[in-house]
């Protein structure tokens, strides 16, 4: 085939569909509402299986025992995490491999300084920070995402170089989140049945799902073309537009499930908490669009 | 996943770039928007130069005249074209982009000979008669009617939303043939000559003041039967499979054109201070982002139909809902770069923001594209 | 047109800011959110202070026991309660303004005296038994059946979106007697006592961790027949009846603490920095409009009820439509001024962000409320 | 009647209802429709009728041959001249009434500095500039809004100490525009039918309709609140509301509308392009969130 060829390859499709059903596997809705119970984000035996998949290696040439894959991979790869609510500090965890001992692995958990001020992510599950030479001490705070546990640090650090490729691969996680959310969204309103009809039926929430589905097709476009690229403008899009289609997805996912999406045992709530969590890692909304306002006038002379 | 071109393409892209830095100098002044007549001739002329170039019918089928590009072939002719800011399709875009695919795919020989070599040329024009007063959003509601009398058929109904209906030779009309059918089965396409007895075009001028559009007052008009494409009653059909030819590039000027004026926008701010607005240039930058998503997601559609061949997918519904709500948002900001000086029609852009406003009506309206998205796409269930 | 209070009114006013001042400060302190019996009594303590000084049941007739005050002393009531930071209506919230009104409107002279004095001195709690699983937006589909049997009837289904239900004394329940019947015609109003055999009450966690409600499953439970307010199969006229005792007043405490948050959040941000980012600041800025715009609005809904003798407008569906949406960009601004900060559960807004969640959702959600107000005050028709 | 009483007083009623009934037989669909293509925004004759009628001297003392009446009569009839879309520079005369001579009896025509930069509205019509010495040199420019003819001056001056009064009079033009565009809408709902019903009894028409008197009544709440207690706080929320009332009421409208809402023959526009002038007079959106933040952060100390 000739010309710009946009779609993933077959092999491409086949390893997305691969890691979906090691996740489906071996992190279905059971493990994550026993992990949500157990209030345990990082299950090393989970954290080794996906290093010896190769989840973390990825990147890393074959030589030095990774797949040999690049970005384009991680972000399908990553896309299903997302889809899956996979908790733990995933992002972190593979930009460190090849530079932390065992990250590439799994048999090692690292964490980053991604969000700004003074919290950290996971940092009792971590045995490293990525870029920092040791782990800071940190006082427990409770959070609002019951699989990202929270620690307050006196002198938090930078997320530095990773900052770019890290908030490529957060976006892809939200944008797994916000295709799954758009799935238990449709999943919901064609068999849940109000005034003698499917609520599917009803334009209103035909619309709120239609909407759902435009931000996350747009967002994904964003997000396979930032990881082809590798521009920094195009990734700060990808976030942007990501981290919309994730929290808004989500939230018009509760609003179609109604009070049945207002309980804990919907998963609704979690996809919420996640992408909020996500929004504020290594690239906010304010920090995308300044860059892109700096690309825009910055292009054009 | 890949966004580099071939060899192949970039050579393409190379030589077409040459051709429009040589040709576009040579161009006759554009005519003003009410000069029809000089408007016709303007598209006229710049068809006859593409079609001298090689480049009339570039996504055409080669045995109906065109150069059967690929899809991506034909995105870099549209971003080029734009970017070098050739003219634009203008009279010709009926013809070319509509009742010529439509002839080419289910015409006859007889047809196809007659009709659209002279499209490719720019010698002839087409007009589309499909939207009636009372058939808006619900197209196969129409009720211009056509009678059968010996060899023609006989119109009459009335016609809206016809752009280039004053300078047309052709239109490509729906007419129902059999009022008893079920809507979508009772309709039939023919070519009308614009020059048949009882045509009356009546300009309709819209909010932005300009007569882009006109009505058709069809009364009593013969149409010889011959002039029909595809069977009596199979029109609605035949319509539709002319939209396999878009092959998601419907947009791709567009989206340029928008990616241009957002970057000139960004130097006026800057230039008038409100650059210094956080609230506007966060704005700006988030369009920035938008656009430059569609950008990538006209080249996903793109390279979405070359795979399927050209089948459409239903891409295009998702496209035009975000892409009609940034190009208004485009607009939008453009009104506060410009403050209370969006109050004037001396800029540009505040006509451009006028025309925005059709972007989530015209062509089915976002309420109609999320029925099609939510329907087709996600499988929801039709109301009762 | 007026917005100034009568000498009667700002005297009452006055004296309610004074017993307030002299009256919390001796209060008890709060028990934690999830010791029930703790918070039952807290709740309890506080309505037999009120009782007794006078305050209990203001806005019910005088005939009821209440103190038949005007809307606008009710508003007054209500503005100064939540100001001075008085304890919610918390466990006495169905008993003093949904199952009393309704006892008072449509029960015997036996049943309000059997259950109203209780109510008003804090003795007896209510809870309220609509909802149920398959029952949400549609409430008149309800299932849970209930059988004539001798003198009682037995009831069996279950109900959900129970608040309080672990330490109510009696539950105003819907149940459906005539499953023959229209689906609003059918239903019957019965006043259950929580102590029945056969009731299962089982916490429900939300999304903000807490159980605030509770699901309650009825395996034929006995309610007498003496318990049932109405005739058997009008409890559906009863239950909308009591409406009309809302008089536009049922967000008054939340629209003073939503104005209270939002200058907390002004300080917040003055104080963190974020104050001199312009587009936290307007966004601020504006939420100061719309927020004191919605205070505005509940003056104007409860003089229209005063107007009009206490039959509520259809202004309840715009303020809440309107009022929901403002709450929930409330708690979005919240977690602007937080940053990062706003993942951490250690700020209040944050679980309060949590609990917004449902404003669009609970008691109609705004889906539903668009609708009515498109039917019921705009005249559109209803579909097919 | 005790307490509170919001609502208009009867004599309130009457008087709007007078008005209306005045610009519906002086001011109907045709005379707007023929001032229109004739270009002619200042009718000299209606302007002294209703100078006659004592439009512009309502608030002059009746010793001084006003009406005697105050800011929430103003706001009610300039909320029917909104409803009406009387054109011409009605708040700026409004105001000019026992400053101006001859403005209060309609026998001169005010306009003002009312807007951000050197377009000044009305200027060929005028026979002064609020607060102005002297009717500045202008040239002219084309309007966006066929009835609101523009003048580029080389130094405008200053609305001044006009804005607050200006604004909330501004407020209620658009509050009026807001309402007609509402039953404009709505109207056309009942009586446009597509696929076999009346397009208002699909959900996504009828939710754009309750969108827009959801917004209307907000609106009109702040408008009149703003005239009854004059704070300038109040006034800046009532005209941020109000502008937004009118101009996305007007685009909703449109949609409602269709491919109709597009033509020249329609009024849609006229009152979209009206909103968008007033919405640049006297106190535009970012200033009222800028007066209305300050005004935020002062209440609390």
């Amino acid at each position: 085939m000739s010309g710009v060829d946009f779609q993933p390859t077959g092999e491409q499709r086949d390893l997305r569909a691969g890691v979906r059903d090691l996740l489906a596997g071996r992190y279905g809705r059971e493990a994550l509402r026993a992990s949500v119970e157990a209030g345990v984000a990082v299950d090393r035996r989970l954290w080794r299986e996906l290093g010896g998949a190769g989840f973390f290696a990825l990147r890393l040439p074959e030589a030095d025992g990774g797949v040999g894959l690049g970005l384009p991979e991680a972000v399908l790869v990553f896309e299903e995490a997302g889809r899956a609510l996979l908790p733990g500090p995933l992002v972190a965890t593979f930009l460190a491999a090849g530079v932390v001992p065992g990250a590439a692995a799994g048999t090692a958990v690292v964490t980053a300084f991604d969000l700004d001020g003074p919290l950290v992510a996971h940092l009792a599950e971590a045995d490293a920070v990525l870029g920092a030479p040791a782990l800071p001490e940190g006082e427990p705070v409770r959070s609002v995402d019951p699989l990202t546990p929270l620690h307050r640090v006196a002198r938090p650090g930078r997320a530095g170089p990773y900052r770019d490729e890290g908030a490529l691969l957060t976006a892809a996680l939200q944008l797994g989140s916000a295709l799954r959310t758009l799935e238990l969204a449709v999943a919901h309103a064609r068999r849940r049945e109000q005034f003698g009809q499917p609520i599917g039926a009803f334009q209103a929430v035909k619309h709120l799902c239609a909407g759902m589905l435009v931000r996350a097709e747009v967002a994904r476009t964003a997000v396979y073309a930032a990881a082809l690229t590798g521009d920094g403008a195009e990734i700060a899009a990808a976030k942007l537009l990501a981290d919309e289609a994730a929290v808004q997805g989500a939230r018009d996912c509760l609003q179609v499930y109604g009070g049945m999406g207002f309980t804990w045992e919907a998963d609704v709530h979690l996809h919420l908490k996640r992408a909020w969590v996500r929004a504020e890692q290594w690239r906010t909304a304010a920090q995308a669009e300044e860059l892109l306002a700096a690309d825009l006038l910055g292009a054009d002379g | 996943m890949d966004l580099t071109y071939t060899d192949e393409e970039q050579e393409f892209r190379a030589r077409l770039r040459e051709w429009l830095a040589k040709e576009l100098p040579a161009l006759p002044p554009r005519p003003s928007p009410d000069d029809w007549p000089g408007r016709r001739a303007y598209d006229a002329g710049w068809q006859r130069r593409l079609y001298e170039a090689g480049y009339a019918g570039l996504h055409w089928p080669l045995d109906a005249g065109g150069r059967g590009a690929t899809p991506t072939q034909h995105l870099i002719f549209l971003e080029e074209t734009e970017r070098a800011g050739a003219p634009y399709v203008g009279a010709n875009f009926v013809g070319l982009l509509h009742a010529g695919p439509t002839i080419a795919a289910e015409g006859t020989a007889a047809q196809r000979a007659r009709w659209l070599p002279p499209v490719l040329r720019g010698d002839e024009m087409w007009c589309q008669g499909f939207s009636e007063p009372d058939a808006g959003s619900d197209l196969a509601s129409l009720r211009t009617r056509a009678v059968r009398d010996g060899d023609d058929y006989v119109v009459s109904g009335s016609k809206i939303w016809t752009s280039h209906a004053e300078v047309a030779d052709w239109c490509e009309l729906l007419v129902r043939t059999d009022p008893g059918a079920p809507k979508h089965r009772g309709i039939t396409w023919l070519a009308m000559p614009m020059d048949a007895p009882g045509i009356t075009v009546r300009p309709l001028r819209t909010l932005a003041g300009s007569a882009e559009f006109a009505e058709v007052f069809l009364d009593e008009v013969r149409v010889p039967v011959e002039n029909r494409v595809g069977a009596e009653n199979d029109g609605w059909r035949v319509t539709m499979v002319t939209l396999s030819f878009e092959r998601g590039t419907a947009f791709v000027g567009e989206v340029v054109a928008c990616r241009r004026t957002l970057a000139l926008l960004a130097r006026a701010a800057k230039e008038n201070g409100r650059w210094d607005d956080p609230v506007l240039r966060r704005t700006l930058g988030r369009l920035h982002g938008e656009l430059g998503a569609l950008w990538r997601l006209t080249q996903w559609n793109v390279s979405e139909s070359q795979r399927s061949g050209g089948v459409p997918g239903t891409g295009g519904s998702v496209f035009k809902l975000a892409y009609s709500h940034a190009r208004q948002e485009l607009y939008d900001a453009a009104a506060q770069v410009l403050g209370a000086g969006s109050l004037a029609l001396d800029e540009e852009w505040v006509l451009d923001r006028l025309s925005s406003l059709s972007y989530t009506i015209a062509a089915g309206t976002s309420q109609i594209q999320r029925n099609i998205v939510a329907e087709r796409v996600l499988g929801l269930p039709k109301g009762r």
